[in-house]
């Protein structure tokens, strides 16, 4: 039984967030928010880690898919839904969790070509090179978005506004725990440990008959991908999205989660983004003093634990060798 | 600075009533934000003063969002369940107004933004209200007075980064060129530049007799500077966003003979509007600019809708406020209509030997 | 002849310098040859062209009959030409047994999709690939540091490992750039037991780079010799060493072996 | 010259050197063999300060343990590194440069980088080409040589003979000797190549696993017949 | 005709000031090997710190000429600058050498966001304007064309500090001593090289070359405010990387194509269906484009590793 622990715990994650999600009504609405904010920054921390910490790649870009995939489901369910859920079967709460599924996963393939497009010609670059080109890409997507005629789909730098609040605690939860299960299982096989093996060394990972640009790609796409859901579902619960909230700076606070957690590890990546949007909050009271303390706390984190919270700590144990 | 406001966290009890306000205390647009907030704290303090309200007192809770957007929404949610407030105060901005409005719609806690003026702003329900006017409205002013000062062509200068900025731009565009005018060239750039040469140059070539700069003062100020360094003689036009201390610090000479359309002026000779203006030099140091009288105006209508209402109660307070009419404030009549927006006149203002001068008032 | 790996013409310059050229020669199935040569002669570029690292500026490199120049470095190795490092270049954060389950992967049949099942044929493939790392390992005594991080190993351990990986992509043709540097003589002893025990059992052709004659006249078959990116001599060690240029060029005076 | 007493050194839990106790006198060359993690770059890195390291280690007198690389450095101790370390982006002749970064003298440094020119023609031939470029046996030549810049009246050796071809092998030792005898140079020599090292030295140590196993002149090293089967391949 | 040499200008201007603070920017990556995103606050710091000496020093500088007091201000300021920078390098990064270079990168990060928000405490979030250290009055020109003093001196700085630096790094000991800790700081301790020396110096220049910069793009564009360095850092880095990272002409060079170019895109844009509001885009647009085809950038050597 000890093999399938993994899809067991998969099983048991879902199971449990449908049960909470049923409870939430009850819950303090801003309470609930912190946590769905938890478990966004998860999907977005666990999926940038797969890019810069499990396969070495640096990029600074990961607020652009999130955007690319919060607009594209916005758009999708703003103005197909209400197509879409007659056809499901009326406006019931499976159809309507169909139409919010297939909205977040659209997003979350819009996110990935993006992320396909950008990674192809950008993905030889090394270091801190590719660094500067998914920042620039980030950038791109911002200006665009904000230069798009304020009456259109994209509202122009307002954004858009009066998305239904779906996003639940259930779809949060078990969109992290698959994001999770999804990464994990591909960096701790045979297979994903090419990713582990393209970071470490790019041309001995080659004359190992490792594909290099295919394994890099297909981190960026899965990144991508998972940022864009987490896009999604941010944008289902805030219901207003602006360009400006996808810049750059964004990109940084995850990467921040990436770090602080421990690069490649995903436990660690885990902690860090709960303790972030926990700290985040927590800051709230210290006002203007808040940034300087948060700034603060993070040189000191990386002066005491610059491998992380919980550094090299792999998600699945591996099976003892002989 | 402002000082950290005292009363965080507290809790409600039978003798309070508890106010909550979101606001960029930091972060980019932190200068609106304090304003604004002096204005509230002013108007709270006063009120207090005075011995409260049904016989409690007031107890404001601001958040800060950093000027971030994403933020306003969660502190707005925070307010509403943690601070259980009974009525919201804020934004400046519209783009975190809209994030706040519909939470606070449909928490049942009347929501009153003191400056955001996009029209979408109140669309999000009837507990959503604002005191300012609206940007297509600014636009029209603005273009209703450059075509009674008999300017013909006139080149838009946008702030594309900011959505009140280009609210104001295309009401101008289209008023403008409905009645006469053309507009000779469009150039935009985004909050935060600092060169506006390469757009001043292109707009030069166009020979406008006038500006339209729709953004806000910091990049204006630049504006007006480059513009004269350029060698453009003709006058900059503006909104309510060119209302700040450093516009003629920064802009100097060059802000000279430009026009801009404002909730109220400082210079108002009116004694409420002078006492104000007293109370709060006093207080901070500085004159207040439209932003602090906003945000005092916004809780005094609450206060005054709270004793019509004779209650704190969601949806009592809701109408009291919807049926706020010609009340006297700061910032001129403000009656609310039924799109829960203010209908108020524009002040337009000049700068005329480095001062800030009233010229006219443009009705809606 | 079309088995093999055969080199013909070979040609590259970096910018004016001709690190490599006109080299024509070949490994047959099986075989174990000697590339020697004074430093800077081009061995390791010719490794480097023969694993599409480096593109030939001219000349044809084949292998079993196909063109070589032109593929990436995996699309060669998946041909059954793996090779190890003068620099060591392991991948640093993982542990010994990592490295050389990094570089199975190639013989993975499905892809991505199948580690994410993580179904009964999942596992079943997972162990037997465990199994043939360990075993490779235990070839090379290094199969009680499995779990240590391959940095932590000592350089001599380090090269053994860079075998073992080559090895782990279970080659045809297998390269070895200087292998016994950094050993002392016994431990290079052990080391061409162990080459010729691999070649045995595994069946492969090697290329062998090393400046320590007692290695290469103890186990090459055949050796070419290359100054200045040019074959100077080709044969057996017995012709190589009483070859008067090779001599000249390289060794100094005859090596007893 | 070089006195050192119980040294000690780990690397986090991994104990690398456990007790090793050396002496090299003024003006001599002495080995260090051992086989593969013995420790004999670890020691030769607590020498230098890389490692941190307890014990005592006294030069002319003084104790040097604990102080920065560089400091030691200055008082003439020269150390060429497992993995020759050239600095890949620099040339030829800029990795020379740095070699002399703690010589003043012009003109030494012109007549020195003209010997090791002549030591090892083939840099001269690639004066300007990027060190990072060069072959395994030229980035040797040039980390020797870059030594030879930096005036030292000690210098420790980390395998010099590492990946050089058999004919300049020979001429390495031999310039080595040279070295020594002509300028006086203390070189403290750690070498794989036992037969090659115990030649050159006049006396040895054999290092294993992070203890001194043996010492002794180096003839009697070679003579013996424990040394020539675990080191010497006999 | 006379606009489009206008926007040239124009361009050129906007270029040379990018590339004047690309330059300290490149220098501090080049030896550091990381990315300093405190380096445009510590611009923002100059231009504060010119701004509060000018303040105090008011009543002794109105004697002097204009450009005795901008001399002595701008000394003053880079001096200060040089040991803020010294001084954080000690506390925040010199504790995480040998460290992976992310782990200082985000601490970058963190000693970004403090400068930043301990600045608008300090200084306060509205925007002040700049007294006037170079007179921005414009140099009468034939034509039309207008070029200010001020551009002019920036402009002048630029080539003189990108000389300067260029002599230092390729031509003194401790030029070769930066390049060479950036290489292997093992091997250059081995050199005799005190690497923290070596890296405050490195520190110390960049910084003062940060604040000569805050202060010449505040005399350019006379309103400072704390975040004022944020996107002039961000330009900047984008120039330095264009340039090729560490390569110190390839900044400038990097620097000015980003500036002519928003300016042609701003000016003519429009014509060929360019939005002006893209304008902030273009710069890396081109850096894509750029790095596309040479993943080095415009001077960047290709870091050729021998396998
Ligand atoms: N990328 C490169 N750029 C410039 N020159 C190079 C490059 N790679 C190799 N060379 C030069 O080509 C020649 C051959 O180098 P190579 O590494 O193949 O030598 P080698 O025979 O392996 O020598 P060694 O025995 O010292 O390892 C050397 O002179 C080297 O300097
Ligand atoms: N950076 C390190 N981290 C952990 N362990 C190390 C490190 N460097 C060396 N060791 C360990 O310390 C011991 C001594 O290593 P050292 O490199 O000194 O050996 P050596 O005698 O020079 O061997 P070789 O002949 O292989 O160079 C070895 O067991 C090695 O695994
Ligand atoms: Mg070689
Ligand atoms: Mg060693």
């Amino acid at each position: 039984m000890k093999r399938y622990t993994a899809q067991i715990a998969l099983i048991v994650a879902l199971a449990v967030s449908m049960g909470i999600s049923f409870a939430s009504d009850s819950m303090d609405a801003y309470y609930l928010d912190i946590a769905l904010n938890v478990g966004i920054n998860i999907i977005l921390a666990v999926s940038l880690n797969l890019v810069n910490g499990h396969t070495g790649q640096f990029s600074l870009g990961h607020a652009a898919f999130m955007a690319v995939g919060a607009y594209g489901a916005s758009i999708f369910t703003l103005e197909a839904s209400q197509k879409l859920i007659p056809l499901l079967g009326g406006p019931s709460a499976f159809a309507n969790g169909t139409a919010f599924c297939i909205a977040l996963v659209l997003g979350g393939l819009c996110a990935a070509i993006c992320g396909w497009l950008v990674g192809m010609p950008s993905l030889r670059l090394r270091g801190d090179y590719l660094a500067i080109v998914t920042l620039g890409f980030n950038e791109i997507v911002r200006v665009i978005l904000q230069n798009t005629d304020s009456e259109g789909p994209f509202g122009g730098p307002l954004g858009l506004k009066g998305i239904p609040p779906h996003t639940t605690f259930f779809w949060v939860f078990a969109f992290a725990a698959v994001c999770i299960y999804v990464v994990a299982s591909m960096v701790n096989s045979t297979y994903g440990r090419g990713f582990l093996a393209v970071r470490d060394d790019e041309v001995a990972a080659g004359s190992m008959g490792i594909n290099t640009v295919r394994y890099k790609v297909t981190a960026f796409v899965t990144g991508s991908f998972f940022a864009g859901l987490a896009g999604g579902l941010y944008a289902h619960l805030r219901t207003t999205i602006s360009p400006s909230g996808f810049d750059f700076l964004k990109s940084f606070d995850i990467v921040v989660i990436v770090i602080l957690g421990g690069m490649g590890s995903t436990a660690g990546v885990i902690a860090a983004a709960i303790l972030l949007t926990v700290l985040n909050e927590f800051l709230r009271d210290f006002e203007q003093y808040r940034m300087i303390i948060f700034s603060l706390l993070l040189i000191i984190m990386m002066i005491v634990r610059p491998q992380g919270l919980l550094p090299s700590l792999p998600f699945f144990n591996r099976k003892k060798s002989a | 600075a402002v000082g950290l406001s005292s009363c965080k966290g507290k809790k409600e009890d039978e003798n309070t009533i508890v106010i909550g306000e979101v606001a960029s205390l930091t972060g980019g647009t932190a200068n609106f934000g304090q304003s604004s907030h002096n204005g509230t704290q002013m108007a709270v303090d006063e009120i207090n003063a005075a011995g409260g309200l049904l016989g409690k007192q007031i107890s404001l809770v601001t958040e800060d969002d950093q000027s971030k957007n994403g933020e306003a929404g969660i502190v707005a949610k925070k307010l509403i369940s943690r601070s259980k407030i009974k009525a919201l105060l804020g934004e400046v901005s519209s783009s975190k107004s809209l994030e706040m409005a519909p939470i606070a719609q449909a928490a049942g806690v009347p929501m009153i933004s003191p400056a955001s003026t996009n029209a979408k702003v109140t669309e999000a329900g009837d507990y959503v209200f604002r005191i300012c006017f609206i940007d297509p409205f600014q636009g029209t002013v603005g273009s209703i007075f450059s075509l009674s000062k008999g300017w013909k062509k006139v080149a838009i200068l946008t702030d594309s980064k900011e959505d009140y900025s280009v609210g104001l731009s295309d009401a101008f565009r289209k008023h403008f060129s409905t009645n006469g005018g053309t507009v000779v060239a469009e150039q935009s750039y985004g909050k935060g530049d600092k060169d506006f040469k390469a757009q001043l140059t292109a707009i030069k070539g166009a020979a406008p007799d006038a500006i339209f700069a729709s953004g806000y003062y910091n990049e204006v100020a630049l504006i007006a500077v480059q513009a004269r360094e350029l060698g453009i003689t003709v006058p900059l036009v503006g909104g309510d966003g060119w209302d700040g201390p450093s516009l003629l610090e920064v802009g100097g000479k060059a802000m000279e003979g430009c026009y801009y359309s404002n909730h109220f002026s400082n210079e108002d000779k009116s004694p409420a509007i002078q006492e104000f203006v007293k109370k709060y030099e006093a207080k901070h140091g500085t004159k207040p600019d439209a932003m602090a009288a906003l945000g005092y105006d916004s809780a005094m209508i609450l206060f005054d809708s709270i004793k019509r209402a004779n209650s704190v109660e969601g949806p009592a307070l809701r109408d009291a406020i919807a049926a706020t009419k010609d009340y006297s404030g700061i910032t001129g009549k403000i009656t609310l209509d039924a799109q829960r927006n203010a209908k108020k006149p524009a002040v337009i203002l000049t700068v005329k030997d480095g001062k800030v001068v009233y010229t006219e008032t443009i009705a809606p | 002849m079309s088995a093999g790996l055969e080199l013909k013409d070979v040609t590259i310059r970096f910018g004016g310098l001709k690190a490599v050229g006109d080299l024509s020669f070949s490994v047959a199935p099986g075989e174990l040859v000697g590339l020697i040569g004074p430093n800077g002669a081009g061995k390791t570029t010719v490794f480097n062209l023969i694993t599409g690292v480096y593109t030939p500026t001219s000349g044809q490199i084949h292998f079993e009959g196909t063109p070589v120049p032109g593929k990436k470095p995996h699309e060669i190795t998946r041909m059954g030409i793996a090779r190890t490092f003068q620099n060591i270049r392991l991948f640093s954060s993982l542990s010994v047994l990592d490295n050389v389950r990094a570089a199975m992967m190639t013989h993975l049949k499905r892809g991505i999709i199948h580690s994410l099942s993580r179904g009964p044929v999942y596992h079943r493939e997972e162990a037997a690939i465990e199994k043939d790392a360990i075993e490779l390992l235990d070839i090379f005594g290094l199969a009680n540091r499995c779990d240590a991080n391959s940095k932590s190993l000592n350089y001599g351990d380090q090269r053994r490992l860079e075998i073992v990986r080559a090895l782990a992509t279970k080659p045809k043709l297998l390269l070895l750039d200087e292998p016994a540097a950094g050993m002392n003589p016994s431990e290079k002893d052990d080391l061409m037991q162990l080459i010729r025990f691999i070649k045995e059992r595994y069946n492969l052709a090697v290329l062998l780079v090393e400046h320590d004659m007692k290695v290469v006249m103890g186990i090459c078959q055949r050796i070419a010799v290359i100054e200045y990116g040019c074959k100077i001599a080709e044969g057996t060690p017995k012709e190589i060493q009483c070859d008067p240029r090779v001599i000249e060029a390289y060794l100094g005076v005859t090596v007893e072996s | 010259m070089l006195e050192v007493k119980d040294l000690y050194v780990s690397y986090g839990a991994i104990k690398a050197l456990h007790g090793v106790s050396l002496n090299v006198p003024k003006g001599s060359i002495v080995t260090l063999i051992g086989a593969n993690g013995a420790g004999k770059s670890t020691t030769l890195r607590a020498l230098s300060g890389l490692v941190k390291s307890t014990g005592s280690i006294t030069y002319e007198g003084q104790q040097i343990g604990g102080l920065a690389p560089h400091k030691i450095v200055s008082r003439s101790l020269c150390h060429v590194p497992e993995g020759r370390m050239v600095f890949a982006n620099l040339t030829v002749k800029e990795n020379l440069a740095m070699g002399a970064y703690l010589q003043r003298d012009k003109g030494w440094i012109a007549k020195q980088t003209d010997y090791v020119f002549h030591l090892f023609p083939r840099l001269k031939e690639r004066e300007n080409q990027a060190a990072g470029t060069m072959s395994g046996g030229e980035q040797q030549m040039l980390a020797i040589g870059r030594a030879l810049l930096s005036n030292p009246k000690f210098l420790m050796l980390d395998e010099p003979s590492l990946g050089i071809a058999p004919l300049l092998v020979k001429s390495i030792f031999e310039r080595i000797v040279e070295i020594n005898r002509e300028q006086g140079l203390t070189i403290l020599l750690v070498e794989q190549n036992a037969n090659l090292a115990l030649d050159v030295s006049s006396y040895g140590y054999v290092l294993e696993t992070g203890k001194i196993l043996l010492e002794g002149p180096s003839a009697e090293l070679k003579a013996n017949p424990k040394v020539q089967e675990a080191y010497l391949g006999a | 005709m006379e606009q489009f040499v206008q926007q040239l200008l124009n361009g050129l201007f906007q270029g040379s000031i990018y590339a004047l603070i690309a330059l300290g920017y490149t220098m501090v990556y080049g030896v550091l090997r990381f990315i300093n995103f405190a380096h445009g606050d510590v611009f923002m710091l100059g231009a504060f710190t010119a701004f509060g000496l000018h303040k105090l020093l008011a009543g002794t500088l109105a004697a002097l000429p204009w450009p005795v007091s901008l001399v002595i201000i701008l000394l003053a300021s880079m001096a200060l600058c040089a040991a803020l920078g010294i001084l954080i390098e000690f506390l925040a990064y010199r504790p995480l050498r040998n460290r992976p270079r992310l782990n200082v990168l985000i601490t970058a990060i963190g000693v970004s966001l403090f400068i930043e928000y301990t600045g608008q405490l300090a200084f306060g979030a509205d925007q002040r304007p700049f007294p006037e250290l170079i007179p921005r009055t414009a140099i009468a020109s034939t034509g039309g064309l207008t070029i200010s003093v001020a551009q002019v001196i920036v402009l002048v700085t630029t080539l003189l500090l990108l000389f300067g630096l260029r002599m230092i790094v390729m031509k003194t000991k401790m030029g070769l001593a930066m390049r060479a800790l950036s290489l292997n700081p093992t091997a250059s301790t081995l050199m005799g090289v005190n690497n923290s020396v070596v890296i405050s110096f490195t520190f110390g220049l960049g910084s003062a070359l940060a604040a000569a910069g805050g202060i010449l793009y505040a005399s350019l564009y006379p309103s400072i405010e704390p975040f004022m360095g944020i996107q002039p850092g961000l330009k900047a880095f984008i120039a330095a990387v264009l340039g090729g990272i560490g390569n110190i002409p390839g900044a400038a060079l990097g620097g000015l194509i980003i500036g002519i170019t928003e300016t042609l895109v701003k000016g003519y844009g429009q014509y060929i269906g360019i939005k002006p509001g893209y304008s902030e885009g273009v710069a890396f647009v081109i850096l894509i484009l750029i790095l596309v085809f040479k993943p080095s950038g415009l001077l960047g050597k290709v870091e050729r590793e021998k396998v």
